[in-house]
């Protein structure tokens, strides 16, 4: 069991003064509810690389760690009435939509009281209440199916936006170009967030693309383009919440290009020996959390005390989640058999 | 009511639906101011407008995954493929998207997946096809397949109401060959029941769509020679209506599966299988599939006609069972 | 039967001095071929329309009348060696390849002697070695395979590229996306004729897409796109001419968009109501024959006889092929069940 | 020879093929420098080179696509899909453009596309699916799915030798669990031809894949009762080995049809299907499956025990057969 204290990161190595992030108008108490995200996102994915290695979790693990920026400033900029569709990697926009850290343990133990009571596991689970769609593996498919959230939340006068996310090995899938094409065309709501993160599984983006920008091919679709520093917390959350507006005031859709990097393996059992060295070391100084526990110790908007207050709650909890998750059982195996239809009136 | 062709009666559940229940909607291909490659929505554009009529691009993946979205949010949308032949370019999105939505996260995705299916209009491969035998095994999915009027209307007013993504395949040979009655009121079929067609003694075929005809008229033809056929009509190809299946078989004991299908993987292949595992003890002889050969759809009139299944050849594999 | 002269369009009703089109180094020989081609391509599709008037046309019939520039000038550009991918509207592509009028007649009609022998019709068939590959009716489809055919011939080490078309309409789909992506990052030598004639079936173009130039497309895929003239045959033919031999130099792919005009409805059946008259006026003084002719007659490439000579000697080579043709039994119905597979020594 | 494992089997056959004929080559997603996800191609790249080696973007239909072309050019490609549940996305490419491809107009498309099938390794619904019941319909394709080293060796390099395209689903369940000699010499296994596993007098199992290790289990578990199982390893899907399977029913006159797909429009429905036409009057019972239940593929341990077939569920189905 996690003791308290024992995930803690070490803080800001050194304080720079002047660590420059994007301008925001964000007041301090949100800023560090930004923080607070952040590091939930990380400190969740610790405990459950801990668990990983207790042999708890069934199948594979997925980290997001150095992309915690692009989960949880994208969805920050969204509203209670927008509509996410968040892919494995995007643990911190689960999060910022108010999922708390035992469903997505209990996913990825399969444990009986997950959000889809064992039939899925990792962010595999979605729940509209909360504006969650849940992904399915094949990558791209989600962005049509967002697409027509998008167009739906428009028949029915609901001003919201559906925003999801794409890596760049997703852009190559054919449901990449016939959903942002059909997105535009419709002009629905909609905001898509390539996460460029430099690999897929082991390829790298060269041989993914012939181009070094995602979001040049907005280009092709008639819509806005951004690319963003994808690990400055507010550089995502300011060019989303542009996106949004824009989207929200009938101006179509925004391809927003996140640039990023994945700081571990695909997943869990790959160590990433195909990633020069040099990169994992050059984007360890542009740690997303760190860069803003910089920005918020260098320009005055918390003390360390501030910062290890929050990180100190998170630690707390996060022992009361794993603990819950770990008590959950197993699913009965007649669950296995159930619903599988919604019932019908019109149906036997 | 005067009597409408089958098309009519599936232009008329999709404007009775839109009508009843602002929820749905349509996307397709050309189905607004063309009013469809087959005039199935001419007319719908101006009565219902565009935020309800959505052209689109050629983009059968994301027409389907923009159904779900919206389906997820409470839409009915109705998808139309301009020849359901270019399902295949939506096969992801219906097997894995749609379908095991409910099962995975509790989610229904009542959406509809409609167009027109079939051979015997020389069509060749690629505007022929029957695609239910690529879905019937998909858990989640519901697929039907109408062969008259009344169901044609009946059963897309019921594909539109389930709360489970529904596949309609109706078939363009009947789309102006056949005639018959809307019923008065409501007109619902419920899906997953199928009909027995015509009552018979000796032997029952079981068929659906297009091969119901051949049925029915093959029936005629053998009463004169005294073989009394029994034709059940599927209707609905997944769920199966088992019971019925079962019923027929353990009345007359002697069993042909009439499909437009390519034999091998065919939906006659599930429900011969059923029969086998189900009713043995009441089989007097062999189940019998009456399909297409394992072959693409041919493009010449000759070819076509050597490749489907019709009077002569059911009328020939009859004889050749009740004899057994 | 047609007699000689029925077919004869009204030729170059006001020779304009000074008919500009692209410059060009082809000799007047090479012109008149051009020529030829245009023309053959709009007989033998007038010849098929009586046909399909006298109900001899076994289902629909397809015409490219009024983009008779773009299938020639593009196949003319091509090498022997090269491998093209035609369209249902390339039938000029087709006849420049070699493929002679009774095949297509005799597909049309879903005769015996047909290059499919009647188990396909219209535009599908294909033949290797005249570098053909039959198209299938699901569009993009052909898009990736060409790819794949270019991808073979630089294994095989043959110098060749491969060569398709795209409506405006079929742009739309993933297999455009993922086949130009592929293509692009393989760098095979692969060339796109995205023939934008306004409208896919009774879409306009602005339902398609929210963007005016399908060449817009090409900075996605980091390649050249160019867009031509589609109704001068000679600025198609240069623009492919440049486009294939880059590619052959091993410069990769390129998106080539022609802009044009479909001057009938989608099929014969279709009248097209639904495109505004005057679009159907303005184009038709754009008419690529007709300019082709001004062209070669205000500058003296070919005398009125001459052009004249060209028509007689197809319109008399037509009436042969609309015989041998009609002549051709349907197929025997035992062939409907033959040639699924290719023999095997490893397979029962 | 050492005995090998099942995946190793699967890598050798590539490697031999692809040293014996310049003409093969591979296709997949991080199948270079990786050596694939599962590892099949590990020292390929370095051995063969990035010419025949060829890593792709992430785009299914465009590496079949390519693989068509590439094919109708004289080459011989296999297309590694990182997990078979991915065919989904190259569905059309597959049916449309490959299988009618030599029946239209005369051109042969040899290629293969394989990858990891099938559960029990808690993958879930997209990384547990066997596809092979949604191509076995489609005319002009070849579908095998080995259960033994020596078969994923040798149906692999009939595979790649066959002039037709052939998919090739591997079961990931097998790659490190079982382990087998490799034949001496050539080593090919016809397609087509299924394998008669274990002879025996009582009832016929006729299954494929991991199955085949449940159906052998249980056999010698039922042995001990003194109940002889005869189990007949398909190892073809299509086309299927009709000869043998009637054979072991004419022997046995019982039959369970054994397969880890859900039961609707199951392959061992087309099974079920030719035996209750063709050996009607061998049987002395109904045509049993046993299949897993029409769910998608459960996540949770607990839950795909309770949906996968097994030793147990097989033994209790026999029994209840033998005392039909
Ligand atoms: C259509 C499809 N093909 C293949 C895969 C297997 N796969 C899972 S993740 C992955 C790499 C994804 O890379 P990227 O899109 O850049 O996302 P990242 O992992 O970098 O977040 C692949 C190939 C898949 N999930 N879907
Ligand atoms: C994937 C797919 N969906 C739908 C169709 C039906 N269809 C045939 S032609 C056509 C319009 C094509 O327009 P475009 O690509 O612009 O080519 P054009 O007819 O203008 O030459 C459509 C929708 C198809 N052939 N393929
Ligand atoms: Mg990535
Ligand atoms: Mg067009």
């Amino acid at each position: 069991m996690a003791t308290l204290g024992k995930s803690w990161g070490p803080l800001h190595p050194k304080v720079e003064k002047g660590e420059r992030l994007a301008k925001t108008e964000l007041p301090k108490e949100r800023q560090l509810e930004l923080y607070h995200f952040m590091k939930l996102n990380r400190m969740v994915e610790d405990r459950l690389g801990n668990l990983y290695r207790q042999g708890k979790v069934v199948g594979g693990l997925y980290s997001s760690r150095g992309q915690e920026a692009t989960s949880v400033g994208s969805a920050y900029a969204l509203e209670p009435q927008d509509v996410m569709g968040p892919l494995i990697r995007n643990l911190g926009s689960m999060l910022v939509r108010g999922v708390q850290p035992r469903e997505v343990m209990m996913q990825y133990m399969a444990k009986s009281d997950s959000p889809t009571g064992g039939k899925d596991g990792n962010t595999h689970f979605g729940d509209l209440k909360r504006g969650l769609v849940a992904p399915i593996s094949m990558l791209g498919s989600v962005i049509p199916v967002m697409a027509g959230v998008a167009l739906a939340g428009r028949m029915q006068g609901k001003d919201l936006v559906a925003l999801t996310y794409i890596g760049d090995g997703g852009t190559s899938t054919g449901d990449f170009h016939e959903g942002l094409n059909l997105a535009a065309v419709l002009n629905v709501p909609f905001v898509l967030i390539a996460e460029h993160n430099g690999w897929a599984y082991s390829t790298p983006t060269s041989r993914q693309m012939r181009i070094k920008n995602i979001a040049t091919r907005a280009a092709a679709y008639g819509i806005p383009g951004e690319v963003v520093d994808g690990n400055d917390v507010l550089a995502v959350y300011e060019a989303t919440k542009k996106a949004v507006e824009r989207a929200r005031a009938g101006g179509g859709p925004t391809l927003i290009e996140s640039k990023t990097f994945r700081m571990k393996g695909h997943a869990e059992h790959d160590d990433a020996g195909y990633v020069p060295k040099e990169h994992f070391e050059e984007w360890k100084l542009k740690d997303p959390i760190e860069r803003f526990e910089r920005h918020l110790l260098g320009n005055g908007l918390a003390t360390e005390d501030e910062l290890r207050e929050i990180v100190a709650k998170i630690d707390v909890q996060l022992n009361a989640e794993v603990d819950f998750a770990l008590a959950s059982p197993m699913p009965p195996p007649e669950r296995a058999f159930e619903g599988v239809y919604e019932p019908s009136e019109v149906s036997v | 009511m005067a009597p409408v062709t089958y098309i009519e009666a599936v232009r008329q559940a999709l404007w009775d639906e839109m009508e009843k229940d602002e929820r749905v909607f349509m996307l397709g291909q050309d189905i607004g101011t063309y009013g469809g490659a087959f005039r199935v929505t001419s007319g719908f554009l101006d009565h219902f407008g565009p935020k309800r009529i959505v052209d689109t691009p050629i983009s059968e993946s994301a027409m389907v995954g923009a159904a779900i979205g919206a389906a997820m949010m409470g839409m009915l949308p109705v998808v139309e493929m301009q020849f359901i032949d270019f399902i295949s370019c939506a096969f992801n999105q219906i097997i894995n998207f749609a379908a095991p939505n409910r099962y995975r996260w509790g989610q229904k995705v009542p959406i509809v997946v409609r167009g027109p299916a079939g051979g015997n209009v020389h069509g060749s491969a690629y505007h022929s096809q029957n695609p239910e035998s690529y879905f019937h095994h998909t858990p989640g999915l519901k697929v039907v397949a109408p062969g008259t009027v009344a169901d044609a209307y009946g059963l897309l007013k019921a594909a539109i109401r389930d709360p489970n993504p529904v596949l309609y395949f109706e078939h363009k040979y009947l789309y102006r060959r056949i005639k018959g009655e809307l019923p008065e009121g409501d007109g619902l079929v419920t899906i997953g029941k199928a009909n027995l067609a015509r009552e018979g003694r000796d032997l029952s075929v079981i068929t659906y769509g297009a091969m119901l005809h051949v049925a029915l008229e093959a029936a005629g033809r053998l009463e004169a020679e005294g073989i009394s056929l029994e034709v059940l009509d599927l209707r609905t190809i997944k769920p199966l209506d088992q019971e019925a299946i079962l019923a027929t078989v353990r009345k007359t004991s002697r069993v042909i599966v009439l499909t437009e299908e390519q034999t091998t993987g065919s939906v006659a292949g599930e429900v011969a299988a059923r029969i086998a595992q189900n009713a043995f003890e009441w089989l007097d002889g062999p189940v019998h599939r009456l399909c297409c050969p394992d072959t693409p759809v041919p493009y010449s009139p000759t070819l076509e006609e050597a490749y489907l299944p019709n009077v002569d050849k059911l009328v020939a594999k009859v004889r050749e069972l009740a004899s057994y």
